[in-house]
């Protein structure tokens, strides 16, 4: 019964592909509701088993470890598939309403495309099948961008498969140079040989550097606004919540599993320095940019950041201060995905009333249309941090951990980084108080629409009261056991 | 040095001769006609030639015959993509030139 | 044996081929070569190491660079489908951002 | 002497590299690539690779060369400026020249460390190969034990047919085909044809036992449509949506039929049982092949000249 469970999360959204691809277009909705609702399902009876029994491994095909391709549930990979599909459900339902029927037709078969690259990368434990599963969660982030069919979502797609494929090829390079040197893909068997001698040194430097890039970290980071600020509202709700929290998955899981030993300090402190500048950068430039939605591609950016900032935090000495590192970094993903997924179908929203990009139009906006800004606002608060919110308990932890380990310089980047993510939410906010003498031109975005963006935002907001759950998850499993 | 060898290194030797001069009558031959009927006749004769001298050192008769049905197939190719490419350039009407003259006096002897 | 060592070198000179050809080039059908180029020697590093290691023909990294080359054929006809789209709409062989100092 | 030999593939090899990243001229560096294609699947048979040297042939330089040929030809004539001379001065020539060299230092660094693998997967493929119900070892770890990593490939095939597809959408699929009515081309075509026919299905069934499998036999299939649409005849993939996508589909949703019957037999996806597994894998290569063909096949033809005049600009 455990090879069905294990395998379902990639098979029921391939099904939906073909399907989708095969049956007239009236029948998606019918076919969306049921595979997600599969998924849904398969993702609770997983969660139950691993809360029962722990982590659990099966290689595919039924053969022994070094052959075959090892599937593996454990805390993080639980959380990020319910992540995605949480998400993802409601990407899909706001793209119901919110696509021509024409661009709907081609929307089903990229999400469940999608959907099969996620979850085939949340649960696989063997290097070459990530590649393979990265390779195809990048054409279909791209084929979805260039849905918008104009000037700009063609630019932005063929800039975002040029840094992919330069991404993925460094990914392979070094999986090249740790097979040479190990003689193994699988990531457990990899974790108990691993020792850094200088071929596996450049193995993952070019690793690192190739995840970096499809996780648009600061100096790689070029081809992320324009994708995720021109293209359709639903397309930049899953590429920012969910496409490049993949590639940072595999970078998390490469950095947990493979044992640094002393040299992990350095490592974590270079990848924190550019954590730390991407936050400051991003940050900076979501500040004076005058397109809504360019503001919160740019603060995707910023948190980003963030999320770099788990590796400096890591400590092999003080094991608390580790535990917290990681819980908060993932309670900062986890707030993020949601958050972002709300804040960008609000934005699109808000675009929807007053069909104009610029952000001198949102005048008068909170009086005639307060419900969209109400999402909008919530989703700001988890991803400033302001207490109740998921992001709050996030960057706490991230707090804390630095303040036992006496990392200062993380500790400020992090304070910092949050003053000016408020600063440019409520420089969003500050225009819509404007009073205007036209009264209510806006148009009225349909219900469905405002009350999708705003489920996302309350749900970011009810992980801060619900993160212990998530703890208790991660806590479970002891990490170091793949 | 057994005959075998001696004939094998002759042939293979002078297909390899042919091959130069196809791929020499390209570059002196002034315009595409007379270079495909260099490339398509010295490189065929050129390939059939090694194609023989692979022959005398092969084991299985049945390997011999799929050395020369490798031969016959690329003469038949080349022979169609030969006349393609010539029945392409007579639709651009690419004139014919003689080897000494300059590209414009071609064009305007032409019109 | 070490024949398999000399073919990773030439992987690895074909990598710094590709990734000059990658950064220079605007053109982006040129830059689409590179890329090619650049994962034709990546695969030769995968399998001519491999094999320098195990001393033998190792059958895994030759199944890897089959799935490799097909990945690489596809991702090379999306990005030709792209590009020819960008040029239907723009007339230009360069993203926009490339175009000033052609 | 077998230095040598290798030495002499290589200077060649990367020569054709070189020329092929530095002509001006696009048409002259897609050439030089198909060479480097060419040359490549000579080095792969060096590498005792065969199954590489054929997909290689096939694919990297055969399908990849056309699909090149025909983006180039649908592009403007290139104006040959003077590219060395203005090469130099570009900042972007030493930014790209510095992160070359750079790469290939920290490449040969990394290269000739001695290396000496404790773990080694070359003798439980072997070993296990009878339990894989097929003798080539190659074809064993493609569609059998890392059946996956084969079942996410096809499915990135489809993908990128889907966005082919996607991209021509808003002007229904009327492609017209290239007129080459040329008779001596129609009468070499009922001799081409078949042999590549024969060629591809002799490719799939030689899979199982010596070098061939489902991709080098979809890129001969492929290259027989390929060669069938541009003698000028109209197939009927032109004006039905449906024919395209059921085609494309039909491979990966026989390998998902499978891995999921194999799901309720045994416990593990795609773990054929023992009895079943050299059929099983003979039934899914067939589809994969024509699968493949007909998505290589569909990607040429999508990609044809794009009318301008009825790409609106429409934005969102």
């Amino acid at each position: 019964m455990m090879g069905v469970a294990i395998s379902m999360p990639v098979i029921l959204p391939l099904l939906g592909a073909i399907i989708s691809l095969l049956l007239p277009a009236r029948y998606n909705n019918r076919i969306a509701f049921i595979f997600m609702l599969g998924l849904v399902v398969n993702a609770a009876w997983l969660l139950m088993h691993f809360s029962a029994q722990g982590p659990y491994q099966q290689v595919m095909g039924g053969w022994t470890l070094p052959l075959g391709i090892a599937l593996r549930i454990d805390a993080l990979a639980i959380i990020f598939s319910m992540m995605s599909c949480v998400v993802a459900s409601v990407c899909g339902f706001y793209a119901r309403f919110y696509l021509r029927a024409k661009q709907l037709k081609q929307f089903w078969p990229f999400f469940w495309f999608l959907l099969t690259a996620l979850n085939t990368i949340w649960l696989s434990a063997d290097l070459f099948n990530l590649y393979v599963g990265l390779e195809l969660l990048t054409f279909s982030a791209v084929g979805l961008v260039a849905l918008g069919q104009n000037k700009h979502a063609l630019a932005a797609a063929l800039r975002y498969l040029f840094a992919a494929l330069l991404g993925s090829m460094g990914y392979l390079l070094g999986i090249a140079l740790l097979y040479a040197q190990f003689g193994t893909l699988s990531l457990s068997q990899l974790s108990d040989a691993f020792s850094l001698t200088t071929t596996s040194a450049v193995a993952l430097g070019f690793m690192f550097i190739g995840l970096m890039m499809k996780t648009a970290v600061f100096p790689l980071h070029t081809w992320l606004p324009p994708a995720h600020g021109g293209s359709l509202t639903p397309v930049s709700a899953l590429l920012s919540a969910l496409v490049i929290k993949a590639s940072f998955y595999i970078l998390l899981r490469l950095w947990m599993a493979l044992p640094f030993g002393e040299n992990a300090f350095v490592i974590g402190s270079l990848m924190g320095t550019l954590g730390g500048t991407a936050i400051i950068w991003g940050s900076w430039m979501a500040l004076n940019q005058t397109q809504l939605k360019q503001i919160v591609a740019y603060s995707t950016l910023a948190q980003i950041g963030y999320f770099m900032l788990i590796f400096p935090l890591f400590s092999y000495s003080d094991p608390t201060a580790n535990q917290y590192a990681l819980h908060g970094g993932v309670l900062m993903l986890l707030s993020h995905a949601l958050a972002k997924a709300g804040m960008f179908l609000a934005a699109g929203n808000l675009l929807i009333c007053t069909n104009k990009t610029d952000l001198t139009s949102l005048a008068g906006l909170s009086r005639y249309r307060p419900l969209n800004i109400f999402a909008f606002g919530l989703a700001g608060v988890s991803i400033m941090g302001l207490p109740p919110s998921g992001g709050f308990n996030g960057k706490w932890l991230l707090v804390q951990s630095a303040l036992m380990q006496s990392k200062w310089v993380w500790l400020i980047i992090i304070l910092l980084g949050s003053l000016l993510s408020a600063a440019y939410i409520f420089k969003v906010f500050s225009y819509t108080y404007l009073e205007t003498k036209a009264g209510d031109k806006f148009e009225q975005p349909s219900a469905m629409l405002e009350w999708s963006a705003l489920s996302l935002s309350v749900l970011s907001i009810l992980l801060g009261f619900f993160s212990v759950w998530v703890l208790d998850l991660l806590t479970l499993a002891e990490m170091r056991m793949p | 040095m057994t005959a075998v060898m001696v004939a094998q290194s002759i042939l293979l030797i002078t297909g390899a001769l042919f091959f130069c001069i196809g791929s020499l009558g390209l570059l002196r031959f002034p315009d595409t006609y007379s270079r495909i009927h260099a490339l398509t006749k010295a490189d065929n004769l050129g390939l059939g030639l090694i194609v023989l001298a692979l022959i005398l050192n092969v084991d299985s008769f049945a390997l011999a015959l799929k050395l020369l049905l490798i031969w016959a197939l690329v003469m038949l190719a080349s022979a169609l993509s030969g006349h393609l490419v010539a029945w392409q350039a007579n639709n651009l009407s690419l004139a014919v030139r003689q080897p000494n003259e300059s590209e414009q006096q071609v064009s305007s002897a032409h019109e | 044996m070490n024949s398999y060592l000399i073919f990773s070198y030439a992987g690895v000179a074909l990598c710094g081929i590709g990734v000059f050809g990658f950064i220079f080039h605007s053109h982006l059908i040129k830059r689409l070569i590179a890329f090619n180029i650049l994962s034709n020697g990546v695969f030769l590093i995968l399998v001519g190491l491999a094999q320098n290691a195990q001393k033998q023909p190792d059958h895994l990294p030759q199944a890897l660079v089959l799935t490799g080359i097909v990945v690489a054929v596809a991702a090379t006809a999306l990005a030709l489908v792209l590009i020819k789209q960008w040029y239907a709409i723009s007339q230009q062989t360069t993203l926009p951002e490339d175009q000033e100092h052609q | 002497m077998n230095e040598l030999i290798d030495l002499a593939l290589i200077a060649i090899l990367l020569f054709m590299a070189l020329f092929s990243v530095l002509s001006a001229v696009l048409f002259k560096a897609i050439i030089f690539f198909i060479l480097l294609g060419l040359m490549l699947a000579i080095i792969w048979i060096r590498l005792d690779a065969p199954d590489i040297a054929l997909a290689e042939a096939a694919i990297g330089a055969g399908i990849t060369g056309i699909l090149f040929l025909n983006a180039q030809a649908q592009l403007p004539p290139q104006h040959t400026q003077a590219y060395t001379v203005s090469m130099c001065k570009q900042s972007r020539f030493w930014f790209a020249l510095i992160a070359s060299l750079s790469t290939m230092i920290v490449l040969t660094l990394a290269v000739n460390q001695p290396l000496n693998p404790t773990i080694s997967i070359n003798q439980p493929i072997i070993e296990q190969l009878n339990a894989s119900g097929v003798e080539h070892p190659i074809t064993a770890i493609l569609l059998n034990y890392r059946s996956f990593d084969t079942l996410l490939e096809i499915a990135v095939l489809v993908q990128v047919a889907v966005i082919a597809l996607s991209l021509r959408q808003h002007e229904h699929i009327k492609i017209h085909s290239p007129t080459l009515p040329n008779p001596l081309l129609h009468a070499c075509l009922t001799l081409f044809l078949p042999m590549l026919f024969l060629v591809s299905m002799y490719l799939l069934w030689a899979g199982a036992s010596q070098p061939g499998g489902a991709f080098q036999a979809g890129s001969v299939l492929a290259a027989a449509f390929i060669l069938f649409y541009l003698a000028g005849f109209n197939t009927p993939i032109n004006n039905h949506e449906l024919y395209l996508k059921f085609g494309w589909v039909f491979g990966l949703s026989v390998f998902l039929m499978v891995g999921i019957l194999t799901l309720f037999t045994g416990d593990a996806l795609l773990a054929y049982p023992l009895e079943f597994a050299g059929v099983s894998i003979f039934f899914i290569e067939f589809a994969v092949t024509l699968s493949i063909g007909w998505i290589l096949f569909s990607l040429f033809v999508l990609s044809q000249n794009i009318s301008l005049s009825n790409v609106k600009e429409n934005n969102e």
